[in-house]
């Protein structure tokens, strides 16, 4: 039976998620030159229309349809049929099934936005286009089902609260792959690539936070003590996330800086995600601090690897998604959520195991499938901008717009 | 006619357009640059990567004035833009052939 | 009875739509260039103050107070007297009635802030002022009652779930009229108008869509499956009309631009405001399309007509408003709200032409009193900036202010 | 027993007072000088972190634990022990007391953070973290107790609605304390200090009044009739406030300006804070009105007395919450909250003087713990920056960063 | 050769750009500035602190030339920049001793 | 004495700033300008109206130096900034007749 503080709940909470993707452009596009600013925002918010426009006519039946062998929704629910006001029989019951869709849909649409941020300032528009819902497709959701969807690794009992797996390691891997294959930016480790408007990348750290307050507190499909759980255990990570990020460049670089602190924050934000409905508020500080620290000590190994995720996908995302996942592992408690399993330090190993499991078999699929579709998409239709449109930049070379005017 | 290039603190700018409207001097063009010199720079760092950055905001002043005026000029922004600090700034005198008011179209020292 | 899952679901609404009168300010302040930005601004963000005054002691009543000949509400709630925390027994009968009041508030106070996109970067602070108060009164109140309020629009059965018409449709017409008598920019036609700041305006893109869920999702006014609806298809006409806008210009001018995604966005969004909580979501895609469509070919058209409707009021607004009030009376389904009525695809052309005299009476009414408040206010203090202002500036000549400094 | 309305409004309440601290942070930054833009911000957001921390392990038990002679909470909660999904017996007995935990968790970070704009411009990191730290142990912590943890002011029947008291008055003296302790900036009086981006003041303007909802809103702990009540009178008296500021400055100094307009919402947002779910909306009214104009007031004062509280804490803030607090003392009416008390104007003279003893405990007692508490970190490590540091400007010389890049 | 630097309204760039493409003028270099003269400027208020800002954006035109042209690109950039209203601007006329262009090295009038 | 002026594309400025400080230059003053040229600009896009955006984004340095030191300067100059694509841009060499640093007075060759 539909509850309407359960329906208000997740009604608004997907507005917050659909918040955090202008969120991504601010965040992302305060980190870019500034000729290149409104094409990086440009890549975050087209995914609003172009994956759910796909997602309610591929995605969500892909997703959530009723399961074919474990591994992908089949078409029932093409076009959203039987995706109605009444509630669904098997996903939250408590609110209208159109709403648990659309809540859905808001997950599918960041997802290849974070992903940018590893190739920003060098990619053409309309093969990014062909890359993002090739990958929609083909890597979120076949993972989304599995995980959230009825398939395998949910009847394995890999758990995922809201997202470290289906969002931050697919992303992150993703990120992996195509800056590799794409390349580094022109004058990458000459040049200085300095953020041409960090008031602007606050802006989308703070709008970010905000929206994950719905994008794990309503991740719980209630307005419920698990949805408590979630709320309180994001804001603590994140700002543990940030403290620790704060104090350790601090010492080891001399300086707190505001990108440092931002970047701990989303950090602890991130690592918290799988973990989010699971752990105790205490669990989730030290979730928050691992988050911060090995995020940070990621960022900085990339500048040895020397490839060129811009704006630190891999770093952050990747790595706190993989931290969170394993934490999980460790941290989960079913005291806190009895819906949800024992951890390592509850007495159950083989959870952390199958959490190994989950991360092994999403970051290895992410993995080989990102590469083909990036190869084939750069067969047809090469991602690299050209290198004077590099030069001259995204905002006039694929968008004939410039940002500011004096 | 002379033109006068002052380069300097951000923050003497009302110091030195004080000085030279006391000397009647009523006109001057002002832009931000960036300078590089003996003051030098300072460091920054975003998300572990350090960028020596070597140059501080500084003001240019240009102002045409007639060559009996200027001694006393260079002498009442030297004055006025002085803290004594490395970073003071520099005054660049170089000839200026002819001037023209657009408005009126007059020229030479009727136009400044 | 109250209900607190309704009552916490209206609330946070009113919060989402008071967010995007400033959304808005942002929306329009980055398309002026930098000298008018903070004159821009503040037109939208007074009408917070201007309006909502008017609301409490003049809109509510003469909008929502017992109905007079069908015309107008009378004076019962002068000064919210009777408006208390219970329920009313006529409107949203689940929350307080003052909470029914503010959300009203919140789109009175949006509606004349959009028409100022119209005359942008040349209009008076003070005339502009009485303009605003006048409009509020003489065209949004009465038009308000008639088809929310209980007024004979409503009687004869027009629809209008969020404010197609309330609030567009007014807008838009005045926003046409207003263009036409306060006259071109100084230059219009030779000197280019470039936005100053787009980030500024995709920030402001991002604002106005998050409110948006609550602007059309809190007309259901209860946390049910109306609202689910009313969300969905808000997000789903919303991406429809970014899709839309970017494909057409990408292919009629060559390049997809960040303006037009979000112009086409808020065109989808405008198009689906008045049937949002009475159709489907295909219904939704098609209505999106359309908005994004329409909309962008009367913003050309606009170039040809030659009048300076500055920010597009009429392309977006307008037009929007126009087609999603037909459109409503197309895709209309008591499948899908059994409050609502069927249109013509289900059977039933009487609907369309009903919703046919709502447009005709709204549009021709705000016509004419729009035309009238202008010529009296410009009677008593010109609207129009002297010349050398407009040069200078609104910021400075108005305000006494400077945007930026370096 | 858990409601979920209470429960989803006070989790998405709860999200919004979080949003106000990157409000702040924009509010702020846009004000100072280009060259503290980051610096300004961090010092909000970094409060999310520092106070969070501090709150989980400290605060909350000292503001809401078990009473202590009136005076403190005792140490039962420390590191949340006892603070669960489960509703608290005590506090908020609809929604889980983690939620409740999380909720004030928001008000303690922004109370520093809102000090902060008194000496900006200036202060080293490293001590300024110190003064913040202890000033919410030693000081947000015990005044949180005695009016909303059950001590002696409680006891004695002050009423503080949303902050009044708690977080307007003492940020307000602590503010005025401590840019005396701290002197005015190099150039004060002398040099101009221009806001350099009032857009950024005014978006962050808008997502304060925006979280303001949640702050006074939410301070009814349910989605019921009083926290209509609260939310209604939030926001006529920020839009009297607006009205009110901008009409003055108008007629006082010739033009209208956005500075104020915002000036004046903020204000008026601040002297309803007290009294926001106590009061009718036609008080509401008055009590923005007042605050408005005797915020303008205050700050014109300031240019006399010559002390330099960059940002106006004092005036805004300080001035605001003295002036709801008394506004409490004669507009409380039981009629609407027959859980507050009726003041001066329905007959109760002593309930005024009951305010005015709060107004001067609170205020003493904060005046003399700052003044201690800047005393004490000033000798261990100088808050005042070095000359030349603080020409050079915060971002670089304390952060080792540029807002800004062409 | 000598440069010519034009200091005018902002609006009045696109306006001067075409005359002097007009004359086969192919290039130029424009910035950002801020003026004062006789145009003055306008009161500032910020929470009832008044600031007097004397300072108005103008644009800054530099174009060298060869001595030939130099009159007929004065004539034309002031037909083109005037209004008549005080605040039109200067135009400022000054030796240049040679010139380079970084692509080929070319010098002198070669390289313009 | 003589003023170099460069006006070259952004991203050669640290380029042109070492190769300056390898032949011992200590100072130099850069500013963000606008470049019209062969070069030739782009098209812009809003709603629908076309914008033909003939100003490119340069960046010009300023470096006054000794007579001696012109052509190995002006060389170097034109070394780090070649890319050998139209819009590399230009070097003017002008007269300076007097150099002031303001924080000690000196003048002349001394004050550079
Ligand atoms: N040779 C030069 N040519 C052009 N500008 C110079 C030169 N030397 C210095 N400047 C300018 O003068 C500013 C101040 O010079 P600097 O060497 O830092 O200190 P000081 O003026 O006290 O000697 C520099 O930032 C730069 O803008
Ligand atoms: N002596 C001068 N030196 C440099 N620039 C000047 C001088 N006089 C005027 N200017 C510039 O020319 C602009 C216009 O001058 P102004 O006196 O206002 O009007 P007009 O050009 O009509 O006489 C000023 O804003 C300033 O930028
Ligand atoms: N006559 C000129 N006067 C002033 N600046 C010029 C002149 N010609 C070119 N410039 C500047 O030099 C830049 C490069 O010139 P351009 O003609 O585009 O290419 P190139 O330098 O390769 O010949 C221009 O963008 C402009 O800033």
């Amino acid at each position: 039976m539909i509850q309407s503080g359960d329906t208000a709940f997740i009604l608004i909470c997907a507005a917050l998620v659909l918040l955090m993707t202008p969120g991504l452009a601010l965040f992302y596009g305060g980190m870019v030159r500034s000729k290149n600013v409104l094409g990086t925002i440009m890549q975050s918010i087209i995914m609003i229309s172009l994956v759910s426009l796909e997602w309610i006519y591929l995605g969500y039946t892909m997703s959530f349809g009723p399961d074919v062998a474990g591994l992908i929704g089949d078409m029932s629910h093409f076009a959203l049929a039987g995706v109605t006001a009444a509630p669904s029989p098997d996903y939250a019951t408590t609110i209208p099934h159109i709403v648990f869709m659309i809540y859905q849909c808001m997950f599918a649409v960041i997802t290849p936005a974070l992903i940018t941020g590893a190739f920003a300032e060098r990619v053409r528009f309309l093969p990014f286009i062909f890359f993002s819902l090739l990958w929609s497709v083909l890597v979120y959701n076949p993972v989304c089902h599995w995980i959230w969807g009825g398939g395998f690794l949910a009847t394995m009992g890999v758990l995922d609260f809201a997202g470290g797996l289906v969002v931050h390691v697919t992303c992150g891997v993703a990120a992996l792959v195509a800056c590799i294959v794409i390349g580094p930016r022109k004058g990458f480790g000459k040049r200085s690539f300095i953020p041409h408007n960090l008031p602007m990348t606050l802006t989308g750290t703070g709008l970010l936070w905000f929206g994950w307050f719905g994008f794990n507190g309503g991740s719980a499909l209630a307005a419920d003590g698990i949805a408590a759980t979630a709320f309180v255990s994001t804001h603590i990570a994140g700002m543990a996330g940030m403290a620790m990020w704060t104090m350790v460049e601090w010492y080891h670089s001399g300086k707190p800086t505001t990108l440092g602190a931002a970047s701990g924050a989303i950090a602890g934000l991130a690592t918290i995600t799988p973990a989010a409905g699971f752990v105790s508020p205490n669990s989730a500080v030290i979730i928050g601090f691992l988050g911060g620290l090995l995020c940070y000590l990621a960022v900085l190994a990339k500048n040895r690897f020397g490839y060129d995720d811009s704006l630190d996908v891999v770093g952050i995302h990747g790595v706190g998604g993989l931290v969170g996942t394993i934490a999980l592992g460790l941290f989960a408690s079913t005291a806190i959520n009895p819906g949800g399993a024992d951890g390592l330090f509850y007495g159950n190993p083989s959870f952390l195991l199958t959490q190994l499991i989950g991360i092994g078999v999403v970051g290895g699929y992410t993995l080989v499938v990102t590469w083909i579709i990036l190869k084939a998409v750069n067969a047809i239709s090469p991602l690299r901008m050209e290198e004077n449109e590099e030069e001259v930049g995204m905002d006039t070379a694929e968008h004939s717009e410039s940002a500011y005017q004096a | 006619m002379k033109k006068i290039e002052v380069i300097t603190r951000n923050y003497k700018l009302d110091d030195v357009k004080e000085a030279l409207t006391g000397l009647g001097i009523k006109g001057m063009t002002v832009s931000e640059v960036k300078g590089f010199g003996r003051q030098g720079g300072h460091k920054e760092v975003y998300r572990g990567a350090e960028y020596q950055v070597d140059f501080v905001p500084k003001v240019k002043i240009d102002i045409v004035i007639d060559d009996e005026l200027v001694s006393d000029a260079v002498e009442a922004i030297a004055a006025a833009a002085r803290t004594g600090q490395v970073g003071d700034g520099k005054i660049f005198i170089s000839p200026i052939d002819d001037v023209v008011r657009i408005r009126t179209g007059e020229s030479g020292s009727e136009a400044i």
